[in-house]
């Protein structure tokens, strides 16, 4: 059991629990955003396996772009939009 | 003088940025790249060419062989004419269609199971937007799911094939994956299979081309009935009767399912009162009957279904995709007599309705002469009972069709033309004479089979084991 | 002249009927008439010829005195068919195609009867078999041309397989050399010899495939079902003839369990011309359409040339052989005069019509004459082919299959005089009483095949010599002929003799007939009704349901229709189901099924391996 | 164990796609199964105790255990297309919702 095991424990953990939360929340923005923080944990395990460059274009593709288009194409939806 | 294949990809690419940037001319621009293409797939130089300075197995390569040569040859003719066919309907799509053509001729050309990954999407994404033509835009959000989960498992299956044979070259996979056994390869190859498939409209992964293609206008009927799927036939072909060729144990699954999709498709046509629904179901089972083919190694047999199932449908979708727009409905029993007052393109519609049946003097008749041949001679009953089965019925719903489009009048009176729908032409008259074209072909091909298969598969190529043998044994009588 | 120039140029004539017709559709059909007039006599001078073998293409063609002799019949049918056909170009909706079609489908029968390899052979009779199709679309009915298509579809398929199991078993398409080889493969040759002779069922019309003919015969355009009846009928029975010739079947069968001498195989397929004979007869007794009636008398006929042709034997073979040109002569003259009359009328139904004889005399002669033939009554052609029948039968001691010949026999005697006394005879209808008799062209066709009935009846030998040319070509022994005569084990027939004794019968009927003509002349439909009102006024006609009594015996019979109205069926509720399930609209749905295929896929592969 | 996390993923994100009508929702799915994949591949490239595949002045030469560079290369360009097939999903939830007013597939019905 070196720093690594328990690094990797810790991300595979975090990454089904956010993958789940955002599959199961009720609420399209809070789904997204789930959907986002999945994104910064694939980062995470992507430096973890020694991946940076794979670790950056996730981060500004995953995390920034994918996020930024989704919350655009739902925010001028208001209340109709929201429900599941 | 002869040219590197990677121009067949480079030039619609490229044209297809240009026709981004300068929307004026962009029609133009389609016109160009569609009709160099046509003629360049035929001064391509044959062999592999490395790309990006790698060598061979390390970089990335195309291959042209036979096999891809005919893939190309028979993907840019065929967009050339789906183009004469209904230019109007294509130019307002001219950088989707190029990089679209790109992606296929890529599709078809790579020797790289992750570069073929790459152009198909490229290829899908192009198919998507095509398919937003239909104003269903349910329908092209299936489609996009369906693509979207198909090429996650594609890439599943890879990267596990990639765990264990540590490359992604075709050549060195097909080596290395001859000494994996079957209950290892039955998972990844299950995987690619399901992911190939939603273009090539098999099985588990058609349920989008109720919608899509249901809705098809005269071009992207005809590019996705015979275009795109054309192309994914090929990939399929090269796949599973060259890199990942299936044992016993995957065979029988991977052929029942192909066997499954025929069945299903011809079922499925005997049933629909629509006319685009029925070309559809029948282009499912041509792919299945084609799947199955190449998953048993009959690659010549399998092209020329392909072929046939290509010109046919090229010729029967533009057709029923300019009905519907004539006439506002496409449920065949409404369009009676619609043929009436367009004989040369009822005339072409009903050769290359007769082709796929498989009748004789026709293209379909070798094509369907070969898949018998092939698999009786292997020694195989079942799959040839199927297959004149599916014919019977395949038979049934093509005349039902065409004496409804040709023969309008009550049950019991006389054939009447006072009857029918009315006189809008179909075609224009470019089109009219595409369609006429294609038909023609069809018809000089079967009264021709050795030259046509010759063209098909030359001798001696990666086709030769199987290929033109059974045409020169048409032209002896038999006589070995 | 050679084979191969007789195709091309009557494929050229076709194409040509095809422009003629666009400008003047009357000078296409008359096109028609010298194209097959021409093949006609091109195809009689190949007697010559006989034994040469061609290649056109990649056909390969064996001119054998069998195709010979087919050939004939069939040219004969189309050829005096198409005298009627330029009267009848403004009822078809495409006169040009109808043309073209008429001069394909008959080159089609020309490669059919001298093919000499499978692919040939297949080629040519899937291009008979579509282009009449859209010949048939043009009639009455569009279900017919259908049925037509599906019934013939399921023959062709299965002979495909045949024909494909055939070759993957001995390597050749030559029809000799590929079914000669299979001696070695008794188990296989069951089920060639099965699925190749389905075709010629379907097409020859044996129970259960007979459902086309009443539809097909009696929608065709008028000029189309004396073809379809006197010509491409017989293109089954030429398969039939293949599949015991070509195909030994004797051979190969002769040592499984046998019925007095007939192989169990073959048995059954004369079982099944034995039950055509029976629903044919039956089902024509019923009919009230003329066209229908005599379509359903083209299944009973069948029967009776496959039973024929599968003895194989002296007399019974040559019965079969010669019934066909017996049956293709009478039937298509019967048909012409029904269309002859439907030309004036505009109607085929028995029902509406009468008394024709005062208007179309030559007609009435034409079709009494043809009935008689079909009815197998002496002195006519059909009474000589169907005695060699029974002589064959009863030489065999085949008694079920003789007593449904016999029954059909009677049967015959019912339906035939029925459009004769319903069409012809009777009072005339007011409404027809200025009908005038055909022209001279539409009659010339009539009056010959009229003389050629009468030739088959009066000196069969001068046909009987070709077939026991045949006979001899196939290695059977020919039937005994002497002078004017047919000796067979039992019997002999002297043709001539009887034609007189016939004859002297006629003469004296003629006479009385024509002394005591004093019956009173009424209107037709003025029947005694016990003064009821009847308002449907086809009632009243006095040959409407005639044989009601007779027919309730058998009302409650299944019909074959049915049977395909439920695969048809089936085969719409597996669509169904396919379509619900696998091609869903909803993603969800192939989310589904993909998990689920490669599940499965993975289990079985599990087992598998 | 990262390895089974990502495969995980890939199975989350197909029942997120089975357990709802919500387009926007069967997007999000997608990108879930996605990243899943993207993190299985780069997991299966990974060899444990290497180095990040790029040359440079601290690993100046291949004696150095490398991860497999083919596999993060694949993942770059997947994740390239993600963002494209994701970007165009939204256009036709867009179009859907213009279209029907609902981003609900199950209450558009029978659109065929």
């Amino acid at each position: 059991m070196n720093w690594f095991n328990i690094l990797e424990a810790g991300v595979s953990v975090l990454l089904v629990a956010v993958a789940l939360a955002a599959v199961l929340s009720k609420k399209l923005l809070v789904s997204i955003i789930f959907l986002s923080a999945l994104s910064m944990m694939a980062v995470s395990a992507f430096a973890l396996l020694s991946a940076p460059d794979v670790a950056v274009t996730e981060a500004v593709i995953g995390s920034g772009l994918v996020t930024f288009i989704f919350v655009a194409s739902i925010r001028n939806l208001g209340k109709a939009g929201e429900k599941l | 003088m002869m040219f590197n294949p990677v121009l067949l990809i480079a030039i619609p690419l490229g044209l297809a940025f240009i026709a981004v940037i300068f929307k004026k001319i962009q029609k133009w621009i389609l016109a160009l790249g569609i009709i160099v293409n046509a003629v360049l797939v035929f001064f391509v130089e044959k062999g592999e060419t490395a790309i990006g300075g790698f060598k061979i197995p390390f970089g990335i390569s195309l291959v042209l062989d036979d096999f891809s040569a005919a893939g190309v040859i028979l993907i840019n003719i065929l967009a050339l004419a789906a183009i004469v066919i209904a230019f109007k309907k294509a130019e307002k799509f001219a950088p989707v269609i190029l990089a679209g053509l790109a992606g296929m001729n890529g599709m078809i050309l790579t020797g790289d199971l992750f570069n073929l990954f790459v152009f198909m999407e490229i290829t899908a994404i192009s198919a998507y937007i095509l398919s937003s033509e239909g104003r269903k835009p349910a329908q092209s959000f299936n489609y996009l799911v369906i693509g979207s989960v198909g090429s996650v498992f594609y890439l599943l299956g890879l990267i596990l094939l990639y765990n264990q044979t540590g490359t992604l070259n075709m050549v060195l996979m097909t080596e290395k994956t001859g000494f994996l056994e079957q209950t290892v390869l039955l998972l990844p190859v299950l995987l690619i299979f399901v992911g190939i498939a939603v273009e090539a409209k098999l099985l588990p992964m058609a349920g989008w081309v109720r919608g899509v293609l249901g809705n098809s206008n005269s071009y992207t009927g005809v590019m996705f009935a015979s275009v795109y799927s054309s192309a994914a036939l090929f990939v399929f072909g090269r796949i599973f009767s060259q890199v990942l060729v299936p044992g016993t144990t995957v065979g029988i699954v991977i052929i029942t399912i192909a066997l499954v999709t025929f069945a299903a498709g011809q079922a499925s046509a005997f049933r629909s009162k629509s006319l685009r629904q029925v070309l559809l179901y029948s282009s499912i089972a041509q792919s299945g009957l084609a799947a199955a083919l190449f998953a048993t190694g009959f690659v010549f047999p399998a092209v020329l279904v392909v072929v046939n199932n290509a010109i046919g449908k090229l010729i029967m979708f533009s057709a029923a995709g300019s009905l519907e727009e004539k006439y506002g409905t496409d449920d065949y029993i409404g369009l009676g007599g619609a043929f009436n007052k367009n004989t040369l393109t009822g005339i072409a519609f009903t050769i290359a309705a007769l082709s796929l049946t498989g009748l004789p003097l026709l293209f379909g008749f070798y094509a369907k002469l070969n898949v018998l041949a092939a698999y009786l001679n292997q020694g195989t009953f079942f799959v040839p009972a199927v297959v004149l089965l599916g014919t019977i019925v395949e038979g049934a719903y093509f005349i039902k069709i065409l004496i409804k489009l040709w023969a309008p009048g009550k049950e019991g009176e006389w054939a009447d033309a006072d009857q029918s729908v009315g006189d809008k032409r179909i075609f224009s008259y470019t089109g009219t004479i595409a369609v006429i074209l294609a038909a023609v072909l069809v018809v000089l091909s079967g009264l021709l089979p050795d030259t046509a298969g010759k063209l098909i598969a030359p001798e001696g190529g990666l086709l030769g084991d199987d290929g033109p043998a059974i045409s020169l044994l048409i032209q002896k009588g038999g006589d070995q | 002249m050679n084979l191969n120039l007789i195709i091309i140029i009557t494929t050229a004539v076709a194409l040509v009927a095809y422009l003629v017709s666009k400008v003047n559709d009357k000078a296409g059909a008359a096109m028609t008439v010298v194209g097959s007039l021409f093949a006609l006599i091109a195809v009689f001078l190949l007697r010559d010829s006989i034994g040469t073998e061609i290649t056109l293409l990649y056909f390969n063609f064996n001119l054998t005195v069998t195709g010979w002799y087919f050939a004939l019949v069939m040219l004969m049918a189309y050829s005096m068919t198409a005298f009627f056909n330029p009267f009848w170009m403004k009822k078809l909706i495409y006169p040009a195609g109808y043309n073209f079609l008429y001069l394909l489908s008959m080159a089609g029968t020309l490669g059919v009867f001298f093919a000499k390899d499978f692919i040939t052979l297949f080629v040519f009779w899937e291009t008979v078999v579509w282009s009449s199709a859209f010949i048939i679309q043009m009639g009455k009915s569009r279900q017919a041309a259908y049925v037509y298509y599906v019934i013939s579809a399921i023959g062709s398929m299965a002979t495909l397989f045949a024909i494909m199991f055939a070759y993957g078993t001995t390597g050749t398409f030559v029809i000799n050399d590929a079914f000669g080889g299979l001696a070695a493969y008794p188990g296989r040759a069951i089920v060639i010899f099965v699925t190749f002779i389905a075709a010629g069922m379907a097409k020859i019309g044996i129970f259960p495939f007979h459902v086309w003919l009443p539809f097909a015969h009696g929608s065709a355009p008028h000029t189309f079902s004396p073809v379809l009846s006197g010509g491409l009928v017989k293109m089954g029975a030429f398969v039939a003839l293949l599949s015991v010739t070509a195909f030994p079947a004797y051979k190969i069968f002769g040592g499984m369990a046998s019925f007095r001498g007939i192989p169990l195989p073959i048995y059954f397929m004369m079982a099944l011309g034995a039950i055509s004979i029976v629903v044919g007869t039956l089902m024509a007794i019923k009919q009230e359409d003329a066209k229908k009636l005599l379509a359903y008398s083209s299944v009973a006929n069948g029967g009776y040339i496959l039973i024929g042709l599968l003895m194989l034997d002296q007399v019974g073979f040559a019965g079969g052989l010669m019934h066909i040109v017996n049956h293709a002569v009478a039937s298509a003259a019967a048909f012409l005069s029904i269309a002859a009359v439907a030309y004036r009328t505009g109607t085929t139904k028995m029902s509406e019509m009468g008394g024709m004889i005062h208007r179309m005399p030559i007609t009435y002669v034409v079709y009494l004459i043809a009935i008689i033939s079909m009815a197998g009554i002496p002195p006519m052609g059909g009474f000589v082919s169907k005695w060699l029948i029974f002589q064959g039968l009863a030489d065999k001691g085949l008694l079920f299959i003789a007593a449904t010949a016999f029954f059909g026999s009677i049967g015959s005697f019912l339906y035939v005089f029925r459009p004769l006394s319903a069409v012809f005879l009777g009072q005339t209808f007011t409404r027809d009483l200025n009908k005038k008799e055909v022209g001279v062209f539409m009659l010339f066709p009539m009056v010959v095949l009229t003389l050629l009935s009468l030739l088959t009846g009066i000196f069969p030998n001068i046909f009987l010599r070709v077939v026991t040319e045949i006979q001899t070509s196939l290695g059977v022994l020919p039937v005994t002929l002497a002078e004017n005569t047919i000796v067979t084990n039992n019997g002999f027939l002297d043709a001539f003799k009887v034609f007189i004794v016939f004859g002297f019968g006629f003469a004296i009927a003629f006479v009385l007939f024509i002394a005591r003509r004093k019956s009173r002349r009424v209107e037709l439909m003025d029947t005694y009704t016990s003064a009821e009102f009847i308002h449907t006024r086809e009632l009243l006609h006095y040959s409407h349901s005639f044989y009601a009594p007779f027919e309730r015996l058998y009302e409650k019979a299944p019909d074959t229709m049915k049977l395909y109205h439920k695969a048809a069926v089936k085969i719409s509720e597996i669509g169904n189901f396919a379509e619900a399930i696998f091609f869903g609209i909803k993603p969800a749905r192939t989310v589904l099924l993909v998990m689920g295929t490669v599940l499965i896929g993975i289990i079985a592969g599990g087992v598998l391996s | 164990m990262i390895k089974f996390a990502s495969l995980l993923l890939i199975v989350i994100g197909l029942y997120g796609i089975l357990s709802t009508r919500n387009v926007i929702k069967i997007l999000v799915g997608i990108n879930v199964m996605e990243i899943g994949i993207n993190i299985f591949i780069i997991a299966i490239g990974f060899v444990n105790g290497g180095a990040a595949p790029i040359l440079s002045v601290d690993n100046p030469g291949s004696l150095l255990k490398f991860v497999d560079p083919v596999a993060q290369a694949l993942v770059l360009t997947s994740i390239v297309i993600g963002l494209g097939v994701t970007a165009l999903g939204l256009v036709f939830a867009r179009k859907i919702h213009k279209k029907h007013g609902t981003y609900d597939l199950s209450e558009i019905g029978g659109e065929s």
